[in-house]
């Protein structure tokens, strides 16, 4: 069977996953229905690095946690960019193919600062309320285990009824991904009222899917990422690509930008895709900072490049 | 060829034939289309990981559960606890469903109006909202440090309702409520069956009192047999930390789902059981009254048995319908079958082997409950067809 | 209740069905161990005046004294007059969820606190009595109209009322099942019971009423012994109704 | 005691229905008291302490008590619309418009004819899918995947009871039938479906069906699971209307019979149209549950109602408002609802009119 | 078909529910023309053999043959016997959906092709023929009993069939009622039309049967001209049913 790259191009639509609903920071629906965040700016991304722009070449198609693995087997959705943390037993036993990851977060757990906790062992006997969907329940029930504690953990389904149920005090604490534990801080109406955490209950990181067996595939999905701290590190923006592309300051760059030939060949794709990429979207920082960074104020922290203390870095591009 | 095409019986035979015949070449494509597919794609089907353990744990659980258990166990957890959430809900709702029908034909104004409001608020609200709105009402209780305290024994507060138990192992309380059951069955039948009719009554009584004597004998020889060695008998909850300890406790995820999933069923319940009373012409009741039967012996022995046969096909639609109700729970955390099953996606990733679980425990439970119900309307059917008005 | 009281007195009673005025100004006095035989045309209503005897019906204006109970808004005096009096339907009305011998025993057991063998011996005597006791086990829908409406007679005689009402006894049966149930009905009357039957049966009111009622538009018309009735009856629209029954 | 008749006058009226014992007077008072209780209290949080616009939204949530409209205003058109492209919302909100009223039109006795109804529904469902999909008359094309909203859960609801009734009559035809192995079969296939939660049913179509169908028999996911949503309304409703036929005298049919009318004379004539008149509460019931239940197409990515609700609040500024949403959405959902229960009780006082 | 064949001839005709043998070796033959009246007491399987006449009931042995066509397997079969025989239900078995015209017009537009015009005007003609023209446009649940059940005549009527299947067309109506619906049916019998009617109408017999018909317990007991039948019965079972109903 010809791969997926190819059956995309020939189509020329990209189908890309979207939410059932929202899921703050990666996947939000905006006044007008559009869709904005995280993942989706790397659907935009990869869009416009296969056909020149994303206008009128990628659907979102909105699934469901559940809904994700067997979507991308049949064919519903080309790649799966959902915020999904990579383990074993997906990589080995669910024919899946991760990226390198491109966003690394800890699970945190939030308490209401009047029960004068100051670090989860303090719950022992409480309850702590999780939302379903990730691999945040295993986790934080090993973690428990760890500490030697006694605690209700209770799981929803959504976001919200999480939330509103931490904030009814039905929990003492909340456990949640850190950008969406910030933003229900945020948004409460006394934010001093609640304190997170300390512990880091487990690192999560999140890879772009594709199935297994598809190697040019995963190429274009590793390739982009690089493209994205790639330019980051050199000061490439979605504003200045241009005039960067005009005066390429080095062979490498010229060469990235597709001034001269080579990049984009190699993946079968055309050579100027990462300066499309760029200018649609922006470089990693750009596109951390207007879905996550601004409306959540959530420092970036280990979604840092290596050079800032993060755990982020651009293969080598020659 | 053309007459034997005409005649009846033939074309029966091959109406069948056809009709069953296309069924099975349906299914036959559809299997070997899928076996083709799934091949092409590479996808391994099993059940093996049903041996894994799971690695996170249930915050409900009627077995004992912890995260070193496999998921083959935490989906039975998942099917028990439906099943206990179902049987209690169902029940309630037949209560509801029946008083708001009674309401609505007592011809009494008043208590009409009040069915009416009922059945148009609680059948045309989501049963979601209605969910969250019965847990909004349970959490917001007083947290545990302050909760009401009755005798000190039992507690209500946001976290849940806690009941004084018994430090018993869970078999001998199983066992327990067998035996009520079987005892409430007993005495249901000696006091209907047609062969202890003609019992005199000092016999009866005799024989009731036997058996509930010995069903109380029964129990404490249960209780006493599966005591936890080294606790006191009496379990009494105590607060401890930021909750809770000991004793029985309701959760209020359990609580928020019985309430909302029975008053929404009564409302459904409560509108069939009503086209029941309506099916069932006026004449038996005012037979009834001509022979100076009270106004409950009417309702009591005339016209709810007569309403209930009458609607009982659609009743067994609704309860079929009402168990699959039970899935809303996990919305709010309590953790039923359908919960299980959509963690154990979320963590395995066998997506479609977990759904065909789901739809066989569904089945099992369902199809069961519709055939012993089917069974029971085929027992209580009028018999006979000479009926008139 | 003495004995001197007459079983039913009704004076100027009224009945409306919303603002149809099914009975109007209906004035009758049966004396207890009298035998009534009513009849009259379609929607005369002949069933709704029995229907208040019994307060089936409410009525709304004038009074019905039953057995020297006055028929008023005390439930307790309703429940008394239901206890005492029998009612046979037009549709028999038997409940068809129960056998025959359920049917039977139920008021007596609910009502008069029989025990079950009290009340099955009962039921069995006045089964055999209309020639039905083998189909005490079976159900309703299980037998023939005749049978039925044999079954609905014995049911009402269980509890062994003073007074019966019959409301068209016979119109479902074949000829000989007529005569039979008749039978049963003769029985009855010469065994002293106050009896009001409305029927068509003109041999039955010949034979056993003592009295014959005839009514037409919600108004009791004329009444009479049988035979003056019969022979020399006095109003137009009764010759006209005879007329068409016996010339047939 | 003699009585006199004379017709109640309104305030005798009351007071017998509602004031008639202590009992009722205490009812009457205290379910009076509840309701004013909830309806103040309701008034209160909805009205009265209430942000409105979108400018105001600072307002919300800080001690005011009152709910939060400021959402509504600002997501209004995400809530009703969905994903559908903003520009081209217009289209949506005509094609609701007229999916409405032919489902309104579809419930006037005049068009109750063989006839009148399919001609009406293709209409109806003409209109709706060339405003929704474009692609004719110069409008863009707008694929299955974007269509959302209101308009999505009135079009799956209306092609679920358009074909999923005519579903359940063959159904509950074939399960009546004299041929044992027939009837034996459907009955089954009847049991088995309707044990299963509908979830798994849209989630088996959606997901599963297109490993096992042949290629050009998959089509879209919206229609496959509009066609798996159908067959499971089939299956309930079969029940109900086979339950109607067997509340049918035999005489019926035997006098069709004995007019030598044919099979499906006897059955599209005399059968159903009885049958359906005894069958209407439950199908009032059955409808209500289809309707509501259109909302689990967010468990495959569609954006009805519901999940755009989701979707309305799912961002950093509206976060804490999703009470607000959720209101307002089941106030659509009670709307539509509640006019189709309300009519149900209308047609069942109808009907027993013209019965006798 | 020719006029020669009899209109109905059933041979050695054997019918069973389930054990139960109701109808046993019946052989009767009615001449085109011929009027009929079956007679006989509950349960000796007069509706169920004329029930058989048009394949209402399937029968086990012998054979039915309506018209010169073989009433056996073959679907053509039926339809075309249907088609010819009317049949009016002991219990009407009106359609309570439709109005009266729509009710007499629904076969004819079916099943003969008839445009409604011309249906119409058909049943306009029978309705004006039994007396209720002015009913046409009410439904069945407004009318009284006497008046369904001209209606149900009119409606088999309607379909100009050849046989006329009656089945005891005055069980359930008041003595005044059932002068009138006796009088269309004479009326019919005057055309000349072929005729079975069940019933214990005793003057209808007398004044229109060519044959009358005893049956009981499932076999024909007797037959034979009305005067005869009547005045000198032979079998003992007939002439006690007729003592039985000619007594009271
Ligand atoms: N519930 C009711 N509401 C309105 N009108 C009624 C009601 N019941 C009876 N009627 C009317 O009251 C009148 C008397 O009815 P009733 O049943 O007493 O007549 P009847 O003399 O018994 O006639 P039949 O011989 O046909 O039984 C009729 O015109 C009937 O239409
Ligand atoms: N569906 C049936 N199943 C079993 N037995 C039946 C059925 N229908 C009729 N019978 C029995 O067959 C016998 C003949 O019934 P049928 O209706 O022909 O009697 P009939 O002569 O018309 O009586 P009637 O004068 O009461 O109408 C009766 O004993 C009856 O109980
Ligand atoms: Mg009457
Ligand atoms: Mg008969």
């Amino acid at each position: 069977a010809e791969g997926r790259l190819d059956t995309v191009l020939e189509r020329g639509k990209l189908l890309c996953t979207g939410h059932n609903g929202s899921f703050l920071g990666f996947a939000e629906v905006d006044d007008e229905g559009n869709w904005k965040g995280l993942d989706i700016d790397l659907c935009r991304g990869l869009a416009a690095s296969l056909f020149g722009s994303s206008e009128g070449t990628m659907d979102i198609v909105p699934i469901s946690w559940a809904q994700r693995w067997p979507a991308l087997q049949s064919g519903d959705v080309d790649v799966i960019i959902k915020l999904a943390g990579w383990s074993q037993s997906r990589d080995a036993e669910l024919n899946l193919a991760y990226t390198q990851p491109y966003f690394v977060a800890g699970f945190h757990v939030m308490a209401h600062a009047d029960l004068g906790v100051e670090k989860v062992a303090d719950l022992d006997g409480g309850s702590i309320c999780v939302s379903a969907g990730t691999t945040t329940e295993r986790f934080l029930a090993a973690y428990i285990e760890n500490l030697g504690i006694e605690a209700e953990i209770i799981v929803f389904e959504s976001g919200d009824e999480v939330r509103t149920a931490y904030f009814n005090r039905r929990c003492d604490g909340l456990t949640l991904l850190a950008p969406p534990l910030a933003a229900a801080r945020a948004t409460s109406e006394n934010p001093e009222e609640h304190v997170i955490l300390p512990d880091v209950i487990a690192l999560e990181p999140s890879g772009i899917i594709v199935p297994e067996g598809d190697p040019k595939w995963l190429d274009v999905m590793n390739w982009m990422l690089t493209s994205l701290w790639f330019a980051e590190l050199h000061g490439i923006t979605s504003e200045n690509v241009d005039e960067f592309r005009d005066n390429p300051p080095s062979d490498q760059i010229g060469k990235f930008l597709g001034v001269t030939p080579g990049y984009g060949d190699r993946l079968g794709l055309s050579n100027d895709w990462a300066y499309n990429l760029i200018k649609e979207v922006g470089n990693y920082a750009e596109i951390y900072d207007r879905n996550i960074g601004e409306p959540y104020a959530l420092p970036r922290a280990l979604n840092n490049l290596y050079t800032n203390g993060g755990l982020f870095y651009p293969l080598m591009v020659d | 060829m053309m007459t034997l095409l005409k005649q009846r019986s033939f074309r029966d035979l091959a109406y069948q034939a056809g009709f069953v015949g296309t069924l099975i070449a349906m299914v036959v494509t559809f299997a070997v289309t899928a076996a083709v597919n799934l091949d092409a794609q590479g996808m391994t089907s099993g059940f093996g990981f049903l041996q894994r353990s799971t690695g996170w744990g249930v915050s409900f659980s009627l077995i004992p559960f912890d995260t070193s258990d496999t998921y083959l166990r935490v989906i039975w957890v998942g099917l028990l606890n439906s099943m206990f959430l179902g049987a209690i809900s169902l029940t309630l709702a037949t209560f509801i469903g029946v008083g708001i029908a009674i309401m609505r034909v007592s011809g009494n104004r008043m208590a009409g109006l009040i069915g009416t409001v009922y059945v148009e608020i609680f059948r045309n609200l989501p049963l979601l909202l209605q969910l969250f709105f019965w847990y909004a009402i349970l959490t917001s209780l007083p947290q545990p440090r302050q909760a009401i305290d009755i005798a000190g024994v039992a507690f209500i507060s946001g976290r849940g309702t806690y009941l004084p138990g018994l430090n018993v192992t869970g078999t001998s309380a199983f066992l327990c409520a067998v035996a009520t059951c079987a005892a409430i069955a007993l005495a249901i039948w000696l006091n209907t069956a047609r062969r202890f009719a003609h019992m005199s009554t000092g016999r009866k009584r005799a024989s009731r009192q036997a058996l509930w004597g010995g069903l109380v004998l029964l129990i404490v020889v249960l209780m006493l047999a599966g005591r936890i060695p080294e606790t006191p008998l009496l379990n009494v909850p105590y607060l401890k930390g930021l909750n809770f300890r000991d004793g029985i406790r309701i959760s209020p995820e359990l609580l928020a789902c019985i309430i909302a999933i029975s008053i929404y069923g009564g409302a459904y319940i409560g509108e069939i059981v009503r086209a029941g009373f309506n099916a069932v012409g006026k004449g038996q009741s005012e037979a009834g009254q001509a022979l100076g039967l009270r106004p409950w012996q009417i309702f009591s022995r005339i016209r709810l048995p007569l309403a209930i046969r009458a609607v009982m096909p659609t009743l067994i639609n609704q309860y079929v319908w009402l168990f699959k109700a039970t899935t809303i729970g996990i919305a709010i955390g309590f953790v039923d079958f359908f919960f299980v099953i959509s963690t154990s996606i979320n963590q395995s990733g066998q997506t479609l082997e977990l759904i065909a679980i789901l739809m066989g425990g569904f089945l099992a439970i369902n199809y069961s409950m519709a055939w012993v119900l089917n069974r029971v309307n085929d027992a209580i059917r009028l018999k006979g067809t000479q009926l008139r008005g | 209740m003495t004995t001197q009281t007459p079983a039913i007195r009704i004076s100027d009673m009224d009945k409306y069905f919303g603002t149809f005025h099914v009975l109007r100004k209906i004035n009758l006095e049966v004396a207890r161990g009298e035998r009534i035989v009513i009849c009259g045309p379609s929607g005369s209503g002949k069933s709704t005046l029995i229907r208040c005897i019994n307060r089936l019906e409410e009525y709304e204006g004038g009074s019905i004294n039953v057995l020297g109970t006055e028929l008023d808004d005390n439930i307790d005096n309703i429940d008394a007059i239901r206890r005492e009096t029998g009612m046979v339907f037009q549709h028999f009305n038997l409940f068809p969820h129960m056998t025959i011998l359920d049917n039977c025993t139920l008021a007596p057991m609910l009502v008069r606190k029989q025990s079950r063998a009290e009340a099955e011996e009962v039921a069995m005597q006045y089964l055999t009595r209309v020639k039905i006791p083998e189909q005490a086990d079976k159900y309703p829908g299980q037998l023939s109209g005749g049978q039925q409406q044999r079954v609905a007679i014995a049911r009402a005689l269980c509890m062994k009322p003073e007074i019966m009402l019959f409301d068209e006894p016979t119109s479902a049966l074949d000829p000989e099942m007529i005569s039979e149930v008749l039978d049963v009905m003769v029985g009855l009357a010469n065994d002293g019971m106050t009896m009001i039957c409305v029927t068509h049966e003109m041999g039955f009111a010949r034979q056993v009423a003592d009295r014959v009622i005839f009514m037409s538009d919600g108004e009791i018309v004329e009444q009479a012994p049988p035979t003056e009735f019969f022979e020399t009856p006095k109003h137009a629209r009764t010759q006209a109704f005879l007329g068409q029954i016996l010339g047939h | 005691m003699a009585k006199t008749y004379h017709k109640p006058t309104f305030i005798e009226r009351t007071r017998a229905n509602y004031f008639s014992t202590w009992l009722d007077t205490t009812l009457t008072l205290g379910f009076g008291a509840l309701v004013l209780w909830v309806l103040l209290g309701l008034f209160d949080w909805a009205f009265l302490n209430a942000v409105w616009s979108e400018a105001e939204r600072e307002q919300c949530g800080h001690g005011s008590g009152g709910a939060c409209w400021a959402v509504i205003d600002a997501r209004w058109r995400l809530i009703l619309f969905g994903l559908y492209p903003f520009e081209e919302q217009w289209r949506s909100a005509i094609a609701c418009i007229a999916m409405v009223i032919t489902v309104a039109l579809s419930c006037v006795p005049w068009f109750w004819s063989a006839r009148r109804l399919p001609v009406l529904w293709l209409a109806g469902f003409a209109i709706f899918y060339v405003l929704m999909r474009g692609g004719l008359f110069g409008l863009t094309p707008v694929s299955e995947q974007n269509w959302g909203g209101l308009s999505l859960t009135l079009f799956i609801f209306a092609s679920v009871t358009l074909i999923g009734m005519p579903m359940a009559i063959v159904f509950a035809l074939l399960r009546r039938s004299h041929l044992p192995m027939i009837a034996g079969t459907m009955g089954v296939i009847i049991d088995m479906i309707r044990s299963l939660p509908l979830l798994s049913i849209m989630f088996t179509f959606a997901i599963v069906l297109p490993f096992v169908l042949p290629g050009w028999a998959v089509g879209d996911k919206l229609y496959r699971v509009i066609v798996g949503y159908a067959l499971f309304f089939a299956c309930y409703q079969a029940e109900i209307i086979r339950g109607g036929m067997q509340a049918l005298p035999a005489g019926q049919e035997e006098a069709a019979q004995a007019l030598g009318m044919g099979y499906w004379h006897r059955i599209g004539y005399i059968v159903l149209p009885q049958a359906f008149r005894n069958a209407l509460p439950p199908t009032i019931n059955q409808l209500v549950i289809t309707f509501k239940e259109t909302s689990l197409v967010v468990i495959i990515g569609f954006f009805e109602v519901l999940a755009s609700g989701n979707a309305a609040y799912g961002t950093a500024e509206w976060n804490f408002a999703h009470i607000e949403v959720y209101c307002f959405v089941a106030l659509i959902y009670f709307t539509f609802v509640f006019a189709l229960s309300r009519y149900g009780a209308y047609l069942e006082r109808r009907l027993a009119v013209a019965a006798r």
